[in-house]
């Protein structure tokens, strides 16, 4: 087995260094503290840009019992999600050096944070469904203190809601691996998938199983059964936190499905099933769903929340629609989403870190008092309505372009016009921010107004982000080429 | 014929003239006589079996000078040696473990009386054993149900008399069915020697005369000994002569009396009237059905009974169910389980009466269930002896209790027809209602009483060195169990043989 | 035929129903005296049937007078030595029975078994 | 030669322990060590038997029937042996400390030591007969120890567990006779001693035998209408809970029932018929019901009573597949559940002896003042939730490899009902973890002044149990070799 340095450090050393500044009784110091946390966060992050440059690496790390194994193997896939993983990772940790002042015991905050990166880097580069599962499990156990961080009761509970619906979640897929261990060819994960010839007898079965393993990474992506956590979890959470959250942790439950479904059983297996339709529906139902909870939600964040939740049910369409073009939505708009989103919450954090207001009907004249921060608020939701050039456009072209020739019935017009609506409600529960906070009307007193522009290290991040997800939508074509090699090799 | 021959004839004639002598003799002297009788009854017998053994069979020994079908006769066999020698070792332990109580509770001009009852029980016991003539069996029924209520009475206060009274109604009612039964086999055979109405019973049924005078006969006979051993609905009597009575009497009673009714019933099963025809006419499925509800009944009110000594009586009246249970399946295998649990009984529950006597001693005499608390740190021989007992009767291995139960399973399980389930289930929740009411004691005596209760209530306590011969008595009488329970196989071996040439 | 074996064993019938009584006496009556009345009559109902049995049409009791003659001229004298050991028995137990009674209504200053063991539970010995 | 060291073995810890109360110990440090050398000294025989194992019969009495009480060192009995030597020397060192205030330690330190003989017998019996010997004497060995604290509840718990466990052997000795009657042998032979030739007909009524006997058993087993002794036994001292609610006697009952399974009746002839799903269901029952009361529970040794209850069952599930897979399962189950429930159940005694606090609710905010207990008990706890890497994954996967491979719908319920209790797990235990290291805004200090971890006698058997439930998790590929050559039939 080849060794592969780079990958070991990149997971296990964010890893490492997050348990020994969590037990590390020194680091009293906030600086020193600051300092430690990131050198390590960005010598891991180095690390993963090895990986990711290297492309091709793999590593039987250790057999735990029988065919449980312990694999790495850097594919193209893993390498988009570790590279956007990174990419936001760095920009929020930036965000919470700054912000994370006004909470208290960023000690723990910190040494989670960067031990979270080092599970998430290993989802990315895991190679097989077993090693993903442990990962999944162990990213569930470790963002928990970072939700439940000020020790706020609804915190506390908003905390176990999410650890249990997430464990909920991961017992379906552990009940699917049960399955696949026996049935599939290899739990590896291979372009394509290994198909079911072992399955035999047993489709109707594997296709239960299928949907179930389906709503089990669903849960984590908040679609729409399993959806409740999110709302709750994501906004008690600092708002770096819950930027990452939203943005990234949250994808992980879409690379687990895509990782099932593309890699493991194969899309010709459930194409055309019962379980494709159920699936569509549902994101269908969770898009639409998400998007008119976030238009009647007040408070900013969990509006922010609920959005999360219809745009990745957006993704899962895609996913669903089991066609290549559609699937570059898909993936084009994890990326995006992931910018767009952390973008958000990063400001709207700035927001509550500056002038401590969190819902929506104060937020009059906001974009007078801390115009950069608006303006990337403003960019980001651009994007994420999805106007041309911005990021969001692309996406849901490939999207609904893919659904149309998808040609399944009812779906095909069924899902271009959801996407439609909801993209409206999109903008109805976004820009009135923009337009109230520049706009503030007549009766707005403008003696009162100072400047609170938050400090660079909290407005670099945002604007960073928002041009990210300006610019990714100008220029798509690199990311785009990529991306449909990969999807060359699935279908 | 060997001089060994003589012995059971002379055990029943020594025993009962022992019992003549000690009327004239003072408490003390009676006492050693008595007990010396029964040591020589009992080494003799031993020798009888071990002979039996060594040569196998049986014989006939007649009585004055007329041949069988008029003259008397003694018959002798390994089962019926052996049935001897095993009451002659419990008669003298529990006469050992209760002497000391005795002391206090019969006045001393009363105590050689009790050796006579005592002579007489045991002689008419091995009389019950080893005869071969109805009528004679009949008369020493008799003997027996006199001595018995004498043994109950012996402690003379209105308890023990009703008791008694009680125990002498029911008692002669059985002895009446008795009779009436022998006199109608003797009308319809003409014979009273057991071979003889053997004979002419299997005659009998060949001609396919008779059948119902026959069964009807049948029915009284067993009727009527049911009723003397207490089988269940005839029960009520038995608790208060056991509970009452003088511990040593208990004792014998529980674990001797009946007893010795139930193997002269087995001896009409197999020498009178011939098990075949026994099991052909339906009465053994009536014994079966009685057995099983005095199992599970004589449990549940020993569980509700307050009264230790009280509780142990009824578990005899759950256990005798065990016998007649085993009785009713009607199978050789049935018949050899009960009667090792005979024997298993009659240890056990003489050394639950004995030890049982020593815990109430030491709580101030109260006999109630809830001043026995920590009795067993009081007087710890009896303590343990309880505990073994308790082991014993709930089928712990490697006490009799156990094998019994574990014979009896086997016999259902070989036992063809739909008896099987029935038997192995009420077993099995017997074996759950012993537990109950015997464990809950054991853990009463367990848990220790707070020290001021105890002087307050007048407790003391009991050292081993205090009480020897009453240790003696309970050591002897674990061991016997632990042989039973654990060297189990000879014996089975005895009472299959005699089973055998009991025919 | 019923009747027809009826009449000639009237003799085991009326024992049969002399021992019902007795026995329903002992069993049921209250009065320890009653009861011991119906013990001695069911004794007495099994010495009958006995001597019916042991008796024979026309022949003289086996006591030699005049000169031991053959058997034809006796009853059968086994059934007779049967009643005789029977009585002594019945003698024996009803002379406890009776001497216990006595003891006891000398205590109660009553014959009514259960009333004396209520007084019984009552002193609660 | 070593099933003469096999009885050595267990004559040595019930006489010694016979004569803990009488001799004379100048100090209590004297009885300690004492006992601790005999410990030991019976594990090193153990473990050296084991080491050069023979399958030769020791035959020691003979009773009745030809029956005797007979010893050998099988597969399934070198596991078991194996287990509760290695577990009892901590287990004893950790009485040590705790029973410092409780009292009357001669005699429980004598009970505590026989017990281990006891068990030691049950392990090592080689028919039906011994085993059913030993188990009865386990019963009554076991009272004194719930006894121990005299106390009124005390008192009716021994009497409900005499009563069910005396009962339920009463029925377990009926199928011991039909097996005297209706076997070849009464010696455990794996794939059942029945012999189809004196069977005939009788099929019906031998498999309701195996039922009676199953239950008989399962009173032991604590399945579920005979659970309510094990939560009620809990008042005993947390050592005795602990080793033996949670090992020794319980595992007593699973063990007989696997010897009743696959040793005397056979799993062949067992397989297809209609008890087969009766006690599957019963297994699948008391899985969830354990857990649900569990949840409910406030009281920390009665949750974890339950949560045993529950477990137990995973154990009787994988033996019900009567498959040799199952089976492996089974014993999977058997070795990392007893080392996860010790675990626990230690630190639960650890809390209550340094804390005096007995229930859930007052345990707010103690993991920061016993880092170590509760670090530990994280690590059982995580362990029974099956998270991957820890001992509990192991076993759970094995059960559903078996249960998936045994292509028997109703297991696949099962595989469902293990799922549902890990995430009833994660209820229970996590709330416990949560609920000591997230106390909550409102927490003051003051309720956890002067609380510390107790001393090393305490603190070294919990490290070393967290320690192997982590090896087992992590390298578990000898210890299923090893099993499944017992389910094999190679030893």
């Amino acid at each position: 087995m080849n060794f592969n340095i780079w990958l070991i450090l990149a997971v296990f050393l964010p890893i490492a260094c997050g348990v020994l500044i969590l037990f590390f009784p020194g680091l009293k110091k906030r600086n020193l503290l600051l300092g430690v946390s990131f050198l390590s966060l960005a010598v891991s992050m180095l690390c993963a840009l090895a990986v990711i440059a290297e492309g091709k690496a793999e590593l039987h790390l250790l057999q735990f019992g029988g065919s449980l194994e312990v694999y790495f193997h850097v594919d193209p896939l893993g390498r988009v999600f570790a590279a956007v993983i990174t990419v936001v990772w760095l920009m929020a940790d930036i965000f919470s050096c700054e912000y994370m002042k006004h909470e208290k015991e960023e000690k723990r905050y910190f040494g989670f944070y960067v031990l979270v990166y080092g599970v998430l880097m290993a989802l990315c580069f895991s190679g097989n469904l077993v090693t993903y599962y442990m990962f999944y499990e162990m990213m569930t156990l470790t963002t928990l203190p970072l939700i439940m961080h000020n020790k706020s009761r609804e915190a506390i509970m908003a905390g176990l809601k999410y650890l249990f619906y997430s464990l909920c979640g991961a017992y379906l897929v552990l009940f699917g691996i049960y399955f696949l261990n026996r049935y599939a060819g290899t739990l590896d994960f291979t372009a394509g998938g290994s198909g079911l010839e072992a399955a035999g007898g047993h489709s109707a079965l594997m296709l239960v199983v299928v949907f179930l393993m389906i709503l089990g990474f669903g849960v984590k992506a908040g679609m729409f059964p399993m959806h409740a956590w999110l709302p709750t979890a994501h906004p008690v959470a600092p708002a770096p936190a819950s930027a990452v959250l939203s943005g990234l942790v949250v994808k992980m439950g879409v690379l687990g499905i895509v990782r099932v479904i593309f890699y493991v059983v194969g899309p010709e297996v459930i194409r055309g099933t019962w379980v494709q339709t159920a699936w569509l529906t549902l994101t269908l139902i969770t898009v639409f769903m998400g998007s008119m909870l976030a238009y009647r939600e007040k408070v900013m964040k969990k509006r922010l929340a609920y959005s999360t939740v219809s745009q990745i049910s957006y993704i899962l369409f895609g996913l669903a629609l089991l066609n290549p073009e559609a699937m570059t939505g898909s993936l084009l708009h994890v990326v995006f989403h992931a910018c767009v989103k952390s973008c958000l919450f990063l400001s709207a954090g700035a927001v509550i870190y500056k002038t401590g207001k969190t819902r929506v009907d104060e937020l009059t004249g906001i974009g007078k008092e801390m115009p950069v921060t608006i303006w990337c608020y403003t960019f980001a939701s651009l994007a994420l309505v999805g106007i041309p050039p911005a990021s969001g456009f692309i996406s849901k072209w490939y999207l609904a372009g893919g659904s149309l020739e998808s040609g399944i019935p009812v779906f095909s017009w069924l899902g271009p016009v959801v996407l439609l609506v909801s993209a409206l409600l999109t903008a109805g529960y976004l820009l009135p921010i923009t337009i109230r906070g520049f706009l503030p009307g007549a009766d707005y007193d403008y003696e009162g107004l100072q400047k609170k522009e938050p400090s660079g290290v909290m407005v670099i991040p945002l604007l960073i982000l928002a041009g990210l997800s300006v610019l990714l939508g100008t220029f798509p074509n690199p990311l785009i080429h990529y991306l449909n090699e990969i999807i060359g090799t699935l279908f | 014929m060997a001089f060994v021959q003589n012995v059971p004839f002379f055990s029943i004639m020594l025993s009962m003239f022992s019992g003549i002598v000690s009327s004239i003799l003072p408490g003390k002297a009676a006492k050693r006589l008595n007990t010396a009788v029964i040591l020589v009854i009992g080494a003799a017998s031993a020798w009888l079996l071990s002979w039996l053994m060594r040569t196998g069979g049986s014989f006939t020994f007649m009585m004055g000078h007329f041949p069988a079908p008029w003259g008397n006769e003694i018959r002798a066999g390994a089962l019926e040696a052996g049935m001897a020698l095993f009451f002659c070792v419990i008669m003298l332990l529990s006469m050992l473990g209760g002497r000391k109580k005795l002391f206090d509770e019969v006045e001393v001009t009363k105590h050689n009386i009790y050796y006579i009852l005592t002579d007489l029980l045991l002689s008419s016991l091995l009389a019950l054993v080893y005869t071969n003539d109805l009528f004679t069996a009949y008369v020493f029924v008799e003997i027996n149900t006199i001595a018995a209520c004498g043994l109950i009475m012996i402690r003379q206060n209105g308890r023990t008399i009703e008791a008694a009274v009680r125990y002498m109604i029911m008692s002669l009612l059985g002895s009446g069915l008795l009779l009436m039964g022998i006199c109608m086999l003797y009308d319809l055979t003409g014979h009273l020697l057991m071979s003889n109405i053997k004979e002419s019973v299997a005659a009998i049924m060949a001609a396919g005369t008779y059948q119902i005078p026959l069964t009807i006969t049948i029915g009284l006979v067993t009727v009527g000994l049911a009723i003397k051993s207490a089988l269940f609905p005839f029960h009520a009597w038995l608790p208060d002569a056991y509970g009452y009575s003088t511990v040593s009497s208990a004792a014998m009673l529980s674990s001797l009396v009946s007893k010795g009714y139930i193997f002269l019933l087995i001896k009409i099963f197999y020498r009178v009237v011939g098990f075949d025809i026994i099991v052909g006419s339906k009465i053994p499925n009536v014994l079966f059905l009685f057995g099983l509800s005095g199992m599970i009944f004589g449990s549940i009110s020993a569980i509700w009974e307050k009264d230790i000594r009280r509780m142990i009586a009824f578990s005899s009246v759950a256990q005798i169910g065990y016998i007649y249970m085993g009785f009713g399946l009607g199978t050789t295998e049935g018949m050899v389980a009960s009667i090792f649990h005979i024997l298993a009984h009659a240890a056990t529950k003489s050394l639950l009466f004995v030890s049982a006597i020593g815990l109430t001693d030491v709580s101030a005499g109260s006999r109630n269930f809830f001043d026995l608390t920590g009795s067993a740190y009081r007087n710890k021989v009896a303590g343990v002896g309880f505990s073994v007992g308790a082991m014993s009767m709930v089928g712990i291995p490697l006490f009799s209790g156990f094998v019994s139960k574990l014979l009896f399973a086997e016999a259902a399980v070989m036992h063809p027809t739909h008896k099987m389930m029935p038997t192995l289930i009420v077993l099995a929740v017997s074996t759950i209602l012993n537990a109950i009411y015997f464990l809950k004691t054991v853990v009463r005596i367990y848990v220790p009483e707070k020290r001021e209760v105890e002087a307050e209530k007048g407790y003391f306590t009991m050292k081993a060195g205090q009480q020897r011969l009453y240790t003696i008595t309970i050591i002897l009488f674990i061991l016997i169990n632990l042989v039973l329970g654990m060297m189990s196989e000879p014996i089975i071996g005895t009472i299959e043989t005699g089973l055998i040439h009991f025919i | 035929m019923f009747g027809s074996n009826l009449l000639p064993n009237l003799g085991e019938v009326v024992a049969m129903i002399l021992f019902g009584i007795g026995f329903a006496n002992l069993l049921l009556q209250k009065n320890l005296i009653k009861k011991i009345i119906g013990l001695n009559i069911m004794d007495t109902a099994v010495y009958l049937f006995l001597a019916i049995k042991g008796y024979i049409e026309g022949r003289s009791a086996p006591i030699v007078v005049d000169g031991v003659q053959e058997v034809e001229a006796y009853i059968n004298p086994i059934p007779s030595g049967l009643v005789l050991t029977g009585i002594v028995v019945s003698v024996s137990v009803t002379a406890l029975m009776l001497s216990l009674t006595v003891r006891l209504y000398k205590r109660y200053h009553t014959l009514d078994l259960d009333e004396i063991s209520s007084r019984l539970k009552k002193e609660g010995i | 030669m070593s099933q003469y060291w096999i009885v050595a073995a267990i004559l040595l810890p019930i006489l010694g322990g016979a004569l803990t109360p009488v001799l004379p110990f100048r100090s209590r440090r004297g009885m300690l060590i004492y006992l601790e050398v005999l410990t030991i000294a019976t594990s090193a025989i153990v473990l050296t038997a084991l080491s050069r194992g023979t399958t030769e019969t020791l035959h020691l009495v003979y009773f009745v029937r030809g029956l005797s009480i007979s010893f050998r060192i099988d597969g399934l009995a070198m596991l078991f042996g194996g287990l509760v030597s290695i577990l009892w020397p901590f287990a004893m060192l950790y009485s040590f400390e705790y029973m410092e205030h409780e009292g009357h330690e001669k005699i429980f330190f004598m009970f505590y030591s026989m017990t281990y003989g006891v068990t030691l017998g049950v392990a090592f019996a080689s028919d039906m007969l011994s085993m059913y010997l030993f188990y009865e004497l386990l019963t009554l060995v076991t009272v004194p120890l719930i006894l121990h604290t005299l106390v009124r509840e005390a008192i009716l718990a021994v009497r409900q567990y005499l009563y069910m466990s005396l009962g339920g052997a009463a029925f377990a000795l009926i199928a011991i006779v039909f097996l005297m009657v209706y076997g070849d042998t009464m010696e455990f032979t794996l794939g059942g001693v029945l012999n189809p030739a004196v069977i005939g007909g009788e099929t019906n009524r031998l498999l309701f035998v195996y039922l009676l006997a199953f239950f008989g058993f399962g009173v032991k087993a604590a399945i579920f209408p005979m659970s309510a002794w094990l939560p009620q036994a809990g008042v005993a001292p947390t050592p005795v809970t602990a080793l033996l609610h949670a090992v020794a006697v319980v595992k007593a009952g699973v063990f007989a029932i696997l010897r009743l399974t696959y040793y005397s009746f056979g799993a062949e002839f067992l397989k297809g018929t209609w008890v087969q799903p009766i006690v599957m269901g019963f297994a699948m029952f008391t899985i969830v019901y354990g857990c649900s009361r569990a949840v409910k529970e406030q009281h920390i040794k009665r949750r974890l009573a339950y949560s045993t209850v529950s477990n137990l069952s995973y154990i009787i599930l994988g033996a019900s597949m009567m498959t040799p897979a199952g089976m492996v399962g089974a014993m999977a189950h058997m070795v990392c559940h007893a080392f996860m429930k010790i675990g626990s159940f230690l630190c639960a005694g650890a809390i209550m002896h340094q804390t005096d606090k007995k229930y859930i609710y007052e345990l707010n905010g103690f993991g920061r003042k016993m880092p170590v207990v509760f670090g530990c008990f994280t690590v059982s706890a995580l362990g029974l939730m099956g998270v991957p890497g820890l001992a509990g994954f192991i076993s759970k996967w094995n059960l559903a490899k078996a249960a998936v491979e045994s292509e028997n719908v109703m297991a696949y319920f099962g595989i469902g009902c293990l799922l549902i209790s890990a995430l009833l797990t994660a209820i229970y235990m996590m709330s416990i973890v949560i609920r000591a290291f997230f106390p909550g805004r409102d927490f003051d200090g003051r309720s956890t002044e002067g609380v510390r971890d107790p001393g090393w006698k305490m603190c070294f058997p919990l490290l070393c149990f967290a320690a192997a439930v982590i090896a087992i998790g992590l390298c578990s590929d000898p210890l299923i070799c090893f099993l499944q050559d017992i389910a094999a039939g190679i030893y």
